[in-house]
């Protein structure tokens, strides 16, 4: 058993109530610990992903008892990704929320970040059901200490709504979950997809509302209709970096839909078939509608770019919707792409607002250094609104193509080719108030450069760094992609996991 | 390096160069252009180098491997056809270069300018160069991008906004449109290789899946090359500074659709289909791209929909779908970009030096001016078809196609409406010249106009001699139109310009359209009155009434449902959750029962009486906050009573002592709120919500039931087998809790801790913001109770304290076996010290609490993990746990676990959490203006008769 | 016998909560609430011991006693609250 | 027999004085008056049900339980401290200083006047 | 030495009742174990009481400990009486002030729970320098004879426990 | 007794979701508490009921023992309820202290005072 595959959650775990309790008063020491953690984690992922090169599923016994009685964890390429990917966006989050200071404008920031990260890491490893839900809830009670850093009336009024969509949300998950036991008698992941595979649809009933139910759940956290209603309110008035940590919290929702309906309620189990694909499609496509209109519509720009990201996770679970390995492993690249792409906007809006004051897409007097803000601005906005050169048109291509064979693929090719039209044209609206708009005003640069510094290379890092990211994305999409047809060639194989996570103990117990 | 990797480079070039401008302009403006002109010149050369294989008819390409998965590759051919617009971008592009260079005044940001244009220009490159039909799309969408760009160069003007908006918009569209059309076709051959899918033509046109393939792909081909009725944003496009529109127009964006209808000739053209959309767009948009140009008084915008019409021409000619119709096509396509080019320059020159582009207030400058005046006039005679000039020869040619070509069963419409257009296009060609140049030398110019420096209009006078050349000599041509033609058409083409044919039907209506062109012109100033009266659609006014009435509904949509109305969003979760819900159930079923329902002794009446009454008072008292946590109070000790039936004692500790806790911090939080909820939903909301409500309950029972009444086979027996033998313990949760399922634990520990520090850091907040003032102007209520530390209080908690200390520890220390364990007696401690808070007051507590709670959270937290961890040592994975015996005679023996290390973290993290929540809330109490207290009690009487006593023996 | 004794033991202080519930329900002040709730407190307490009895075994004893500790916390807080409005000053 | 008689008897009087306790909480007409009814519950009534239950560990189930002495003490060292808050609670809210009998010393009842030593110390 | 590590012999004694109580088992593990718990709790609690009380007479304790209780069952019956036989309209319930010549918090205390734990009296508050008890009688017709029974009976013995 | 327990679970359930339509945080608070509740029943329910059954084992006799797992389950759910109570109490106080308001809903003013309509004709 390979004690690193732990080591995602437990560093910063241990970490954590270290910078808490024993850096408090000292947030230099902090940010060191921090960063050094942060960094540390992208290093251990780097090295999970060396490990699942080997094609296998890698399951780590907790307290060494046998599956399906403890909990295990389990490390095949798709976790491993994901760890990995959180981690990365983390360093990207981390260094602009220093650099910008904003770790400083309330309590317990880092503590809270680490906890976080591995409240995710945790959900992404995670081979148990429940444990899922624990570490939901880690994850989720420290996004609500995120969400209100620093405070302030609006914020808090909106961390209200998340915390409380989010506590309906877990609630639910329990309802799911208890209706999965009572059916199952098990919550070990790959115990269930045996449960479940050997239970005839006529009397699943109890088993399929676990199913759907549990679809919700993941629903909420993916920001799918009809339950996205909360994010754009948490987004826009989230802290910036937090919103753009978020970027990961949509896709612990898309990851949980991916792994629950391809390996415990896959494609191939009689007593859900068809029920969760035809619930995903129709919902995705709304989604990528209510993106786009909110995109077009909005008066602000930080909702805006939710907005944005609620389409967003519309054209990925378009693709998951299919459920077949190619659809999958698109949608995991649009995955990739779309965290980053988020992650660069909201990090960008950040700096534009703070050096407006009002993120209103309204023209108001340009902002100093407006030319190098608008650049920014448009290279990320073609990152989210999936324009080339960046890794969003590829991701798009991708989706349209992994769908093509589904009976809705009309439907689907339509909502997608709109949805990015009415983004395109509410982003080139905003980005042309914002920053063309205002050089019509006064010559206040010039005004403002007296007053206002230049901002600091520190400062654009995390912006950079993530559009960078996009743009490597579609440099190398083909060994990108490559991985990804492994990855979700792995996740269809449900024996394999099965045979992984239950083989070796399973053996024992008979 | 192989020939096909040049092919590479030349696309990337540009891109390459588009750095460059950025980096040179700080080394002055000259030497920014001189280096800009670099990378296009390199690229010049380097297709110069392939010219004589492409002349000999092969094929040049190269493939670079990019994403295999989806057919997507960097790949890139060059034939004739890639050829002749490659060649002509980067020609133009070069003479674009040198023309802005002396165009820009010293106010526009020339870096920029420049980089855009490399990147236009890279972007147009890779279209004509792609050999991957992804591929072309990528760049097509690039194009789109960068001609926003450089269409909204002048951001501070609104129509260079608007107007970049609007070809953003409207070729976006297309392109996307296109994106569906290629994928289609992509499916269809099974490759999205160009050279694959054109070698696939009848495959295609036999597809079920050809029209809609169609009808994408000449949208986006279209909107680029603004075919009616997509032609309205190019003349907005005008507001680019006029390189901009001289290099978009004339070679490069707009005959990017044409490219495209000439690249997909071969699988696409000569159905109906495609000769009745194509054609027919083509046609109506060459008359009414010319009629409408005739009326324009702004020379661009005369310009722009000459482009239109000739756009309408070459379309219409692709449209027909004859190898004779290709060959003018492409021949056109040369001889369109070197007249407009050029006109665009003169235009921009007239513009620079007379500061008007308005045609009623130009005149006379062929005195002036007169080199721009002979370049203006060559040109625009070229436009109009004149003989011996360029434009003659390919208009003849196509007015000989139309002539020929039926369109439903109607031998005349074509060639009618073919020369109705040349009739307007000589008589806007005519205005150009005579409105501009001729008549008399104008007085109300701002500054007297004459000829720009040569570096001004070289470029349009070399474009003028091309203008000139090829119309005398147009077999010069031939070699680059043959190729080209064959390359459209995959056929051996084998043209022979020249620029007499003798009189042919063509040549009549040439005739025609110059008689009746120049009838126009002299009544262009009645036809402009009637023109101005003619109710005209728009289309700016359209397309942005359009725009806003969509942003206006996405903003009502929008906002409409995300309106921070939380209450709808939960209804919804909640009716969506039932309603898939009773769908997965009823599309299904469930076996029948197999258990034996339990009896029901009356005292579990009593219970459901209990928790039914107390949830409808809550329900219905809710209003009345702190009643309801009254009634709230009951539910908790009914299910508390519940678990204790229905044998979870473990579940019967942990929830009556969780809910005490609860619901003192709620009566904390209600100290600052508002004691009653006002009365705000109308009936029918609250009709609503219950019916949702029940629905819920109803759910949620029936589902209950569902299961409740049948077994089901759980792993739990093993954990029944295991839990003395491996885990040590004989109460089996606490030994699930601590060790089977740990990690569960030390994830609801963490929650915990997350909780104790979002508390701590949202209070820290809270008294930094306006929440601070708010709370210290806070009033209180005069006639509250004036004891705040009853004496009887304090010491009957004093008595407890002890007593409650002791039944923590015997929680805890039994958990292992008997109900309890760390969590329970975290919370029985918590209440404990609780007490003794209420009783005396926090500040006395807490001058007496030794550990800080911030660090017992953390100690807890830490201590969980190193337990775990310490399981490495062993090495056995995470939370392994060990246990053992101790052996102290005479005292039995003693059982150790490190499940107990672990339970000892669950302990000090809940101890810390509830304790760190109770000091915020009080924390902010005190900021409120309550006073603290270092007495523990508010008076104590015996301290009265101790002083009595002192002062007595004081005496 | 005994267990005809617990039954009516049961019948006693279970009609006894009914009762309190209903007192609860009708207050009519702040007082009479917090009393009925702590008399259902002392009464579940009973009960518990009784079942207890009934089942022969002790293991419901710790419960009895935290109902015993958190029903006085609670009660006393109640008071607190509507006396002073913060429970802990 | 007389073990379960005795047994049977405390059960009985213990039940008989929890149902004396609530029915006071309910028959009695007014807040002062029921805060009398629950002693009985607590005292008669749980007393008895303690005993019944030290009385049936030991006797029927031969095992020395002495814990019930436990909740005993905490009961009786509570519930006073718990009806003194109620009637504070009924008497703050639903009675005048008027109403009461003056206090014998120089102040007044508790919840109306500061005590002697009444310093703001923050 | 001894004062340190035992502060207070007879609470930690108290304690090792009541855990044995807890553990409701009488082994030499077990009063070992309680006898350590005797000696950290106080310890720990230390801080938490300032004076502690000195209870004179223990003997005297016991006796009042026993009055209460017999106490307490008469007086049970004579209420539940009044609660299931009387008509409400027929119980006279009086305020009574109880003055205090206890000054003893812990004595105040006892007395005003005894007074609440014999049925028919509630102490229902006392003034705010401890002086006084305001009881309420649920049925007497003389007032004077409550106080004068309280302060004979109970008042009396408890000055002799705690002077 | 397994209707009981299912019609419990329904009530609270039915109470639970109707206070978190309400528009005020308290209310909403109330009706997390409700639906919490019914929540840990449900899940412990799936356990199946069982009298006089807990799992703790009992080396002397052979008798049968509860569904262990799901009450584990219930704890670890208590627990976490318990967190985010606290967490969304305190955040709705904090909510109600910077904004003199305990609605739950968001508004426009909320959303952005500052806005003006200005610069809406793009
Ligand atoms: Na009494
Ligand atoms: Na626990």
């Amino acid at each position: 058993m390979n004690h690193w595959i732990i080591a995602p959650v437990v560093l910063p775990a241990l970490l954590a109530p270290v910078i808490a309790y024993v850096m408090r008063h000292d947030i230099k020491l902090a940010r060191y610990a921090s960063v050094a953690g942060t960094v540390m984690l992208a290093a251990i992922s780097l090295g999970l992903l060396t490990i699942v090169a080997d094609g296998q599923t890698h399951v780590y016994y907790l307290g060494d008892w046998p599956a399906p009685f403890g909990i295990v964890l389990v490390l095949d390429r798709l976790s491993a990704m994901m760890v990995l990917l959180t981690s990365m966006l983390a360093m990207v989050v981390l260094w602009h929320a220093i650099a910008t200071e904003w770790d400083n404008r309330g309590r317990h920031f880092h503590a809270l970040f680490q906890f976080q990260l591995m409240g995710v890491c945790g959900a992404f490893l995670t081979g148990d059901a429940f444990n899922l839900f624990v570490f939901f809830e880690v994850l989720l009670i420290a996004s609500y200490g995120l969400m209100i850093h620093g405070g302030g009336k609006v914020r808090l009024k909106a961390g209200l709504q998340y915390v409380v969509m989010n506590l309906a949300g877990s609630t639910l998950f329990l309802f799911a979950l208890g209706a999965l036991y009572a059916s199952t008698g098990t919550l070990n992941l790959a115990d269930l997809a045996l449960k479940v595979r050997e239970l005839p649809v006529e009397e699943a009933g109890v088993l399929r509302v676990s199913a759907v139910l549990l679809l919700m759940v993941f629903a909420i956290k993916a920001a799918l209709f009809p339950v996205q209603f909360w994010l754009p309110g948490t987004y826009a008035n989230a802290p910036a970096p937090v919103a753009a940590l978020f970027a990961i919290m949509t896709k612990v929702g898309a990851y949980a839909i991916i792994r629950f309906y391809t390996l415990v309620f896959g494609p191939d189990v009689a007593a859900v078939d068809g029920l969760i694909g035809s619930w995903v499609m129709p919902a995705s496509v709304i989604t990528v509608a209510v993106g786009a209109i909110g995109v077009l519509g909005a008066r602000r720009l930080m909702p805006m770019l939710a907005f944005a990201v609620v389409g967003s996770m519309g054209t990925l679970l378009l693709a998951v919707a299919a459920f077949t390995p190619e659809a999958i492993a698109v949608g995991l690249y649009y995955l990739l792409h779309s965290t980053f792409a988020a992650a660069a906007l909201f990090l960008l809006a950040d700096l534009v607002v703070t050096r407006r004051g009002s993120d209103a897409l309204t023209a108001q007097p340009p902002i100093y250094q407006n030319g190098l803000f608008a650049a920014f601005f448009f290279v990320g906005a073609i990152g989210v609104t999936g324009m080339p050169p960046l890794s969003g048109f590829l991701g798009k291509l991708l989706v349209l193509d992994g769908v093509r064979d589904m009976p809705w693929m009309a439907t689907a090719w339509a909502a997608i080719l709109i949805g990015s039209l009415v983004t395109i044209v509410g982003f080139a609206r905003a980005g042309s108030v914002v920053f063309w708009k205002s050089t019509a005003m006064v010559d206040a640069e010039a005004e403002a450069s007296e007053t206002v510094s230049p901002i600091g290379v520190n400062a654009l890092v995390g912006v950079t760094a993530s559009l960078t990211m996009l743009a490597l994305l579609a440099a190398f999409a083909g060994p990108v992609m490559g991985y990804l047809e492994q990855a979700s060639v792995q996740l269809f194989d449900v024996s394999g996991y099965v045979d992984a996570v239950l083989g070796q103990h399973g053996e024992d117990l008979k | 390096m192989n020939d096909g990797s040049i092919l590479a480079l030349v696309a990337i070039l540009p891109f390459l160069g588009a750095l460059v401008p950025g980096i040179m302009i700080r080394a002055g403006r000259n030497a920014c252009a001189s280096f800009t002109a670099v990378p296009t010149i390199l690229a010049l050369i380097l297709l110069g180098t392939q010219v004589p294989a492409v002349m000999r008819g092969e094929v040049v390409s190269t493939t670079i491997e990019w994403l295999p998965q989806l057919g997507l590759s960097a790949s890139f051919f060059l034939d004739g056809l890639g050829l002749l617009f490659a060649g002509m971008i980067l020609g133009v592009g070069l003479l674009i270069i040198l023309y802005a260079r002396f165009y820009l005044s010293s106010d526009d940001p020339m870096g920029q300018f420049y980089t855009y244009l490399l990147l236009f220009q890279g972007a147009m490159l890779g279209i004509v160069l792609s050999d991957n039909i992804l591929l072309l799309l990528i760049f097509w969408e690039l194009t789109s991008l960068s001609s926003f760009l450089l269409i909204g160069y002048w951001k501070h003007l609104p129509e260079g906004r608007q107007g970049a908006r609007m070809a953003l918009t409207v070729t976006g569209a297309g392109g996307l449109a296109m994106i569906g059309g290629m994928l289609i076709l992509g499916n269809i051959v099974g490759s999205y290789n160009l050279t694959d899918i054109l070698a696939q033509g009848e495959l295609i046109k036999a597809s079920e899946w050809y029209m809609p393939a169609l009808i994408l792909i000449l949208i986006g081909a279209f909107t680029k090359s603004a075919q009616f009725p997509f032609h309205f944003w190019l003349p907005h496009a005008m507001a680019a500074p006029t390189p901009v529109s001289a290099y978009l127009h004339s070679a490069t964006m707009v005959k990017a659709g044409i490219f495209l209808m000439a690249r997909m000739w071969p699988v696409l053209a000569g159905t109906e289909p495609w000769f009745y959309i194509v054609a027919t767009t083509g046609l109506i948009t060459m008359v009414l791209g010319a009629v409408i140009a005739l009326f324009k008084d702004d020379l661009k915008a005369l310009l722009a929909f000459s482009t239109v019409s000739h756009l309408g021409l070459l379309t219409m000619l692709l449209g027909f779908g004859t190898k004779a119709a290709v060959i003018a096509a492409v021949f056109h396509i040369i001889n369109h970009l070197t007249f407009k080019a050029a006109l665009f320059m003169t235009a921009g020159i007239v513009d620079h030096e007379a500061h008007t582009r308005d045609v009623k207030r130009l005149g006379g400058l062929a005195k002036l001016m007169p080199i721009t005046a002979i370049i203006g006039t060559i040109t625009a005679l070229s436009m109009a078809g004149t003989i011996p000039l360029n434009g003659f020869i390919s208009k003849e040619m196509m007015l000989e196609e139309a002539a020929h070509t039926v369109w439903y069963n109607n031998p005349w419409i074509v060639p009618v409406l073919a020369t109705l257009g040349a009739c307007f296009s000589v008589a806007y060609s005519f205005r150009f010249i005579f409105h501009v140049f001729g008549g008399p030398v104008r007085d109300d110019y701002p500054s007297t106009p004459h000829d720009p420096p040569f570096g001004l209009y070289a470029a349009p006078a070399l474009l003028t001699v091309l203008v000139v050349l090829i119309g005398a000599m147009p077999f010069l041509a031939e070699p680059l139109v043959t190729v080209a033609a064959n390359a459209v058409t995959g056929l051996d083409t084998h043209p022979h310009l020249k620029l007499w044919h003798g009189v042919t039907p063509a040549l009549w209506m040439s005739v025609v359209a110059f008689a009746v062109g120049g009838v126009l012109l002299v009544l262009h100033g009645k036809l402009d009155a009637i023109w101005a009266r003619l109710p005209r659609p728009e289309a700016k006014a359209i397309f942005d009434a359009v725009m806003e009435r969509c942003v206006a509904t996405a903003k009502a949509i929008a906002q409409g449902t995300h309106n921070g109305v939380m209450s709808r969003y939960l209804a919804l979760l909640v009716v969506a959750s039932i309603a898939v819900g009773a769908h997965a159930y009823f599309t299904s079923g469930m076996a029948a029962p197999t258990r034996e329902l339990l009896p029901v002794p009356p005292l579990i009446w009593v219970g459901w009486l209990s928790l039914v009454a107390a949830t409808w008072l809550v329900v219905s008292q809710h209003r009345k906050r702190f009643r309801s946590l009254i009634f709230i109070s009951i539910i908790g000790l009914v299910i508390s009573g519940g678990f204790v039936y229905l044998s979870a004692p473990d579940l019967a500790l942990t929830q009556i002592s969780v809910e005490t806790v609860t619901i003192m911090l709620l009566l904390l939080a209600l100290y600052f709120l508002p004691k009653d909820t006002p009365a705000e939903s109308s009936n029918g909301k609250r009709l609503r919500d219950a019916v949702v409500a029940i629905a819920g309950g109803g759910a949620v029972a029936a589902l209950a039931m569902a299961f409740l009444t049948r077994d089901v086979d759980s792993i739990s027996a093993y954990h029944l087998a295991n839990s003395y033998k491996g885990g040590g313990g004989t109460n089996v949760v606490n030994v699930i809790l601590v060790d089977f399922r740990g990690y569960d634990t030390y994830g609801e520990i963490i929650v915990l801790g997350i909780a104790g520090l979002t508390i701590f850091a949202l209070m820290d907040a809270l008294l930094r913001g306006p929440a601070a003032k708010r709370l210290r102007d806070r009033a209180f209520s005069p006639d509250r109770s004036r004891d705040r530390h009853p004496l009887m209080m304090v010491v009957a908690t004093r008595a407890m304290l002890p007593i409650a200390i002791m039944v923590g520890i015997y929680i805890f220390l039994r958990g292992h076996n008997q109900p309890g364990g760390g969590f329970v007696a975290g919370l029985v401690i918590s209440i404990a010290l609780l007490m003794q808070y209420m009783a005396s007051g926090f500040a006395w507590a807490q001058l007496r609490q030794r550990i800080e709670y911030h660090s017992m959270i953390g100690w807890g937290v830490i201590i969980a993990g190193l337990t775990g961890v310490g399981a490495w040592l062993a090495g056995k994975p995470f939370l392994t746990s060990a246990y053992g015996y101790l052996h102290f005679p005479p005292i039995e023996e003693f059982e150790w676990a490190t499940a107990m290390a672990f339970d000892l973290g669950v302990f000090l993290a809940v101890l810390g959490a509830v304790m760190l929540m109770l000091y915020s809330l009080s924390r902010i109490a005190r900021f409120a203006g309550e006073t603290i207290n270092v007495t523990p009690m508010d008076h104590d009487p015996s301290e009265d008769s101790a002083d009595e006593q002192e002062q007595k023996e004081g005496q | 016998m005994i267990t005809m004794a617990l039954y009516f033991g049961f019948a006693c202080f279970g009609i006894g909560i009914l009762l309190c519930v209903w007192r609860i329900a009708s207050g009519p002040t702040a007082a009479d609430r917090i009393l009925a709730l702590d008399t259902i407190v002392i009464n579940t307490i009973a009960l518990l011991i009784l079942y207890g009895v009934h089942q022969g075994t002790a293991i419901y004893y710790e419960a009895s006693m935290l109902v015993a500790m958190v029903g006085f916390v609670s009660t006393v807080a109640y008071c607190r609250f509507v006396l002073r409005g913060d429970i802990i000053e | 027999m007389l073990v379960e008689i005795l047994i049977s008897f405390f059960i009985v009087l213990a039940g008989v004085f929890g149902l004396v306790g609530s029915v006071g909480v309910i028959k009695l007409h007014d807040t002062m008056q029921r805060l009398h009814a629950p002693t009985k519950a607590t005292t008669l009534g749980v007393g008895g049900v303690l005993i019944a239950s030290m009385l049936y560990f030991l006797l029927v189930k031969n095992s020395l339980s002495f814990h019930e002495l436990l909740i005993t003490i905490f009961l009786f060292l509570t519930a006073p401290v718990s009806a003194h808050f109620v009637a504070k609670t009924y008497i703050q809210a639903k009675m005048k200083q008027e109403e009461l009998p003056g206090s014998e010393g120089e102040f007044g009842w508790a919840i109306y006047d500061d005590p002697p030593a009444y310093y703001d110390q923050d | 030495m001894r004062r340190k590590l035992l502060p207070h012999p007879l609470f930690s004694f108290t304690l090792l009742i009541i855990w044995l109580m807890l553990v409701n088992k009488v082994t030499v593990g077990n009063v070992l174990l309680g006898g350590i718990f005797g000696v950290i709790v106080p310890i720990l609690t230390a801080p938490y009481w300032p004076g502690r009380p000195h209870i004179q007479n223990h003997f005297k304790a016991l006796e009042y400990v026993l009055i209460v209780l017999w106490d307490i069952v008469v007086a049970n019956f004579q209420v539940a009486a009044i609660i299931l036989f009387k008509r409400n309209k027929d119980i006279h319930s009086k305020w009574v002030c109880v003055p205090l010549e206890v000054t003893s918090p812990e004595a105040i205390t006892i007395l005003a729970g005894t007074i609440t734990m014999t049925p028919g009296t509630v102490s229902a508050m006392l003034s705010a320098d401890g002086s006084s008890v305001l009881v309420h009688c649920l049925d007497c017709d003389d007032p004077d004879a409550v106080r004068d029974e309280i302060k004979n009976r109970y008042e009396r013995r408890l000055k002799e426990i705690f002077p | 007794m397994e209707m009981i327990v299912a019609s419990a679970i329904g009530v609270l359930t039915a109470g639970g979701i109707y206070l978190i339509l309400r528009l005020r945080a308290f209310p909403v608070i109330l009706g997390m508490a409700l639906l919490s509740y019914a929540v840990n029943v449900f899940l412990f329910a799936t356990g199946r009921l069982a009298v006089n059954a807990p799992p703790i084992l009992n080396n002397y006799a052979d008798v049968s023992y509860s569904d262990p797992l799901p009450q584990a389950l219930v704890l670890t759910a208590i627990v976490i309820s318990f967190g985010m109570t606290a967490v969304l109490v305190m955040i709705a106080l904090g909510a109600y202290l910077e904004a003199d308001s305990d609605e739950i809903n968001m508004t426009d003013a909320d959303e952005d005072a500052a806005e003006n309509e200005e610069g809406q004709g793009v």
